[in-house]
């Protein structure tokens, strides 16, 4: 099997950085105590221990995107507009170009580190905004982001008390959504090919040969899903669960920003100027309470706790439901950063007893 | 805590419920609660977990007979609050505890893992079988402790800790671990330095819902399409100007307890640019937000006679 | 303002550099006081620089800190704010409110690293048409010494 | 939605709209305008063909994108048009156009009635206020496909006299001989 030395990993980056953007899991500066994926450059090390505090989903659903481009323009009789494409504005910088996330899509990337629940969030969004251009479901800007995008994943031999990838078959061993995962063994990692495009990447002469076993992957905590699909629906108007379950839950989008599945996002026009403007696309998240604030004034989510039963619904009951996938991968984020203690599994749980 | 129990359920006789703490069991540490029976009280604890500032809730609780179990630092919220009305004093049950300093839950997470087993011994810490100095770990806004004991409370429970905890790390003079880098910086320089911080920011809005004087709760002037103060994308440019229009809005109500730096799942020290301000309005007004009851906000009032700024020509 | 001003300040541009024409100052004025100070400066063909941009408010009083954050945002270089002299406010005590407020301002605009000669606020009453030509020939001035606030800006506009 | 003939926006970049003009604003009651819309691209107005009851995604650049139901019939093919309501942001922009004002359309989106399956049969068409929209589209799809359907019948109200919209369709429809149209008020 492939084999790599840990003190080799900054020259295996140096090489997939050659023809394309490595996005890494990097120390920002002056922040000791936070990891995030972030653009790597050489000399920048890779923290190959801990775990982001975001999801990669970044790389193919940026914060935000222009859509497109339009400018207004005064012609001899009459007022014209043309919709350009989405970098047509001068000076507008782009929606996100400061996170380095607003690249053209379709600029060669490669995800290095993401876990096997990341990878495999991938093939989730896939399925939501569509691989094919044929698909009922097709977003080109994500299709451009997702087809450019290399998938290296680092295998998970140990966890911490928020993961519970577990709860579904494959766990810490998914392939799922990965090109190429890395296992950590002494000295360095072993590496395994998923795809055409991983397998290509065992070409590079960096790699050497090893007669070391698969490690033993981490066993996490598992969440018995079981028939919570139809659990949730049952307790759909208790209300008073609800309320219980959400009493410490502040209502900030932490949770659904973090997750690698969460995908709502919302479309806005920004001017810059008077004439030209672009139309975005950016994150948001349910926990808000203008996520479902009608024009006319009424909010058919008022409370956290309507807003938080939708979070679990949609993701444990009505999309599985409708689609056959569960809309987690057990990363446990939302349960690592929440800034009150909020753990998604003890309400999970405490819905399946009730 | 016995002590702390056989209060709360005191108070629930006078009140509807209690804003306090119980132990999480899967990590050991606190986490916010609410206890509405003597029963549920039973689970009620108070230890150097307890980082999170529970007045944020009031706001929304109004109109109710609540209890909370305060710090020091807490209750400072909890007298900003009552003096902008978002609560009532006669509505509330302040149980003050004395606070011995708070440790930063998510800095240990961070570094050894979520979950890791924290033995606080008082004077040292273990950390996953590991020794730590704990002054490494105190939540930072100890290190500007005001006032260790809460200024208002109705039932008192614990050891008075007898002044600002932050004795313990050299009391209130010590800033922001970032204030004497940024101090050295020229302006070009600073303003490359929030550049690059705010790129980081996802605008997950959880330094502003965990703050207990971002009051306006769920209709916020940051969102607002009209007027259209900030644009609705997620990049360094719009999040440093919703930073500041919260920056601006808590002038002269921020009690400095830290929670939207704690909050920040991406590492942005916001306490940076509120220390700041809170050390400006210090020096301007004579002013710290959550001193006293009978405080009038300076930014609701005036004074001629001192006031002389922009005057001097 | 009126013809004159501007013959006055094209001159004044042809002087400067393509880099100071393109600065972006804009002056919020109280309608009571420098407004009409300013207009009187104009009408008494004072010169007066033409890169500022001049918005004229009810009252000093109405001066939310984030229109200066706004105005810095969509790439202003400059922000001038100016009222009734304090005590003479039409509204009684504006000014004193917006005084606070300000000079908050000013000191955290310093945090986020824009320069204080950026963000300059002072008083001119409606019958100071000179004074307000030399405040804004002075405040213009400055901002020419610092030049564009630059792409890097809290916030600015990206050009 | 496949079955659905989708001809107007490009299906490789179906976030992206198309400009189109004002050609006509109709105020239809003190809140409700209409406007007669027609594609730019003068081949694509050719093209465009929708189905009665879809609907379109109707752009002021600047202001934002909403979604309205196509008001106009199939078989009129020199405009298309959507009527709006004044409540939020992107209707208070629509509102303010003026006839040559420029927008923007993605459509036709969503589905449409199963008029086939009617075939043969007496219809009864009810709707009301600004509802009225999309069965506007429908009910003269069923007028210029008379012979395919038995009795039509269509019941309109609003909520009070000033508050009705398409006056002038429903003094048409009023003359009609062959179609029996029912208004009413609440107040």
């Amino acid at each position: 099997m492939k084999f790599i030395a840990a003190k080799k990993i900054p020259d295996l980056l140096g090489l997939l950085a050659r023809d394309a953007r490595v996005w890494a899991p990097l120390v920002p500066e002056d922040s000791a105590d936070t990891l995030l994926f972030l653009p790597w450059e050489p000399g920048a090390e890779v923290d190959l221990e801990r775990f982001t505090q975001v999801s990669p989903k970044k790389l193919v659903m940026p914060g935000s995107e222009p859509l497109f481009s339009f400018s207004y323009s005064m012609a001899v009789d009459c007022e014209r507009l043309e919709i350009g494409d989405a970098r047509g504005v001068p000076g507008a910088g782009g929606a996100s170009d400061a996170d380095g996330a607003g690249e053209a899509p379709g600029a060669a990337t490669v995800l290095f580190g993401a876990r096997a629940c990341d990878a495999r969030s991938l093939t989730v969004l896939d399925a939501l905004f569509g691989l094919e251009p044929g698909e009922a479901y097709n977003d080109p800007l994500y299709r451009a982001r997702r087809a450019a995008l290399t998938v290296v994943t680092l295998a998970c031999t140990s966890c911490d008390a928020a993961c519970f990838c577990s709860s579904w078959a494959e766990g810490p061993a998914s392939t799922e959504g990965s090109d190429l995962i890395l296992y950590p063994v002494e000295g360095g990692y072993l590496a395994r090919g998923v795809s055409d495009r991983g397998e290509a990447l065992l070409v590079l002469d960096i790699w050497e040969e090893s007669e070391q076993p698969l490690p033993e992957l981490a066993e996490t905590d598992r969440v018995p899903f079981g028939t919570l699909n139809t659990k949730l629906l049952e307790i759909f108007s208790d209300m008073d669960f609800w309320e219980r379950a959400t009493e410490r839950c502040v209502s900030c989008g932490y949770c659904t920003y973090a997750c690698p599945t969460c995908y709502c996002f919302n479309i806005f026009d920004e001017m810059r100027g008077s004439r030209d403007g672009e139309r975005c696309r950016s994150w948001d998240a349910c926990m808000f309470y203008l996520y479902t604030l009608e024009t006319s004034g009424h909010n058919p989510r008022p409370t956290i706790a309507h807003r938080y039963r939708n979070r679990i619904g949609h993701k444990f009951s009505y999309y599985p439901e409708n689609q056959g996938t569960t809309l987690c991968t057990g990363c446990g984020r939302c349960i690592r950063g929440c800034p009150v203690g909020l753990d998604i599994r003890d309400v999970l749980r405490g819905a399946g007893e009730r | 805590m016995a002590d702390l129990v056989t209060t709360i359920k005191q108070t629930l006789k006078d009140v509807e419920l209690v804003l306090g703490w119980v132990r999480d069991p899967a990590t050991g540490v606190a986490a916010p609660a609410r206890f509405h029976t003597e029963e549920e009280a039973e689970a009620a604890v108070f230890d150097s977990t307890c980082v999170h500032n529970l007045a944020v809730h009031l706001p929304r609780l109004k109109g109710r007979r609540l209890g909370i179990v305060a710090k020091g630092c807490d209750a400072r919220s909890v007298v900003e609050l009552i003096i902008e009305h978002e609560a009532e004093r006669e509505d509330l049950k302040v149980i003050g505890v004395g606070c011995g300093s708070i440790l930063d839950v998510k800095k240990i997470w961070r570094r050894f893992g979520y979950g890791v087993e924290i033995d606080d011994r008082g004077d040292s810490l273990e950390l996953g079988g590991e020794r730590g100095p704990r002054e490494d770990f105190l939540a930072r806004k100890c290190h500007g402790c005001l006032e260790a004991d809460p200024d208002i409370y109705d039932l008192f429970v614990g050891e008075s800790a007898g002044g600002p905890a932050g004795e313990i790390s050299g009391g209130r003079e010590e800033p922001h671990p970032l204030s004497a880098m940024l101090e050295d910086l020229a302006p070009a320089e600073r303003r490359a330095f929030w550049r690059e911080q705010f790129s980081r920011c996802i605008r997950c809005y959880a330094c502003r819902e965990v703050c207990p004087m971002c009051f306006c709760r769920d209709i916020c002037i940051m969102q607002t399409q009209v007027p259209h103060w900030a644009g609705g994308e997620v990049n360094a440019r719009e999040s440093e100007m919703i930073q500041h229009i919260r920056v601006s809005h808590l002038a002269g109500r921020c009690t400095g307890c830290g929670e939207c730096e704690r909050a920040c799942p991406v590492g942005i020290p916001l306490m940076l640019l509120m220390d700041e301000q809170n050390r400006a309005i210090e020096d301007m007004f004579g002013y710290r937000a959550g001193d006293s009851l009978r405080a009038r906000p300076p930014m609701q009032t005036f004074s001629i006679e001192k006031d002389l700024w922009g005057d001097e020509e | 303002m009126n013809g004159e001003t501007d013959r006055a300040d094209g001159g004044a541009v042809n002087a400067t550099d393509a880099d100071r024409a393109d600065l972006k100052l804009v002056a919020f004025l109280c309608n009571w006081c420098s407004y009409a100070g300013a207009d009187m400066a104009g009408t008494s063909r004072m010169l007066q620089p033409s890169q500022v941009r001049i918005i004229r408010l009810p009252c000093t009083g109405r001066m939310d800190p984030l229109l200066v954050l706004k105005a810095f945002q969509e790439g202003a270089d400059g922000v001038l704010v100016s009222g009734c002299h304090p005590g003479d406010c039409h509204y009684n005590d504006g000014n004193y409110y917006a005084r606070r407020r300000l000079e908050l301002l000013k000191r955290m605009l310093a945090v986020r690293g824009i320069e204080p000669e950026r963000f300059q606020y002072t008083w001119v009453s409606a019958s100071e048409g000179a004074r307000w030509a030399d405040v804004v020939q002075a405040f213009t001035t400055d901002i020419e010494s610092l030049g564009r606030l630059g792409a890097t800006v809290a916030g600015g506009g990206g050009g | 939605m496949s079955t659905i003939p989708r001809e107007g926006i490009k299906a490789s970049e179906p976030l992206r709209p198309e400009p189109a003009t004002v050609l006509d604003v109709i105020t239809e009651t003190p809140n409700i305008k209409s406007l007669r819309l027609a594609f730019d691209d003068e081949s694509l107005m050719q093209s465009f063909s929708f189905l009665q009851g879809q609907v379109g995604q109707l752009s002021v650049p600047g202001a934002g994108e909403a979604t309205f139901a196509i008001a106009s019939p199939p078989s009129q093919r020199e405009y298309f048009q959507f009527s709006v309501m004044k409540t939020g942001v992107v209707t208070t922009a629509i509102h303010e156009l003026r006839a040559g004002d420029r927008v923007a359309v993605r459509a036709p989106m969503g589905n449409t009635f199963p008029t086939d399956d009617w075939k043969g049969r007496n219809i009864v068409v009810i709707g009301g206020g600004i509802g009225m929209a999309p069965l506007r589209s429908l009910f003269m799809y069923l007028e210029d496909h008379r012979d395919d359907y038995g009795g039509l019948q269509l019941i309109y109200g609003a909520r009070t006299p000033k508050d009705v919209c398409y006056l002038d369709d429903c003094r048409q429809w009023e003359a009609g001989s062959d179609i029996d149209f029912v208004t009413s008020v609440d107040t």
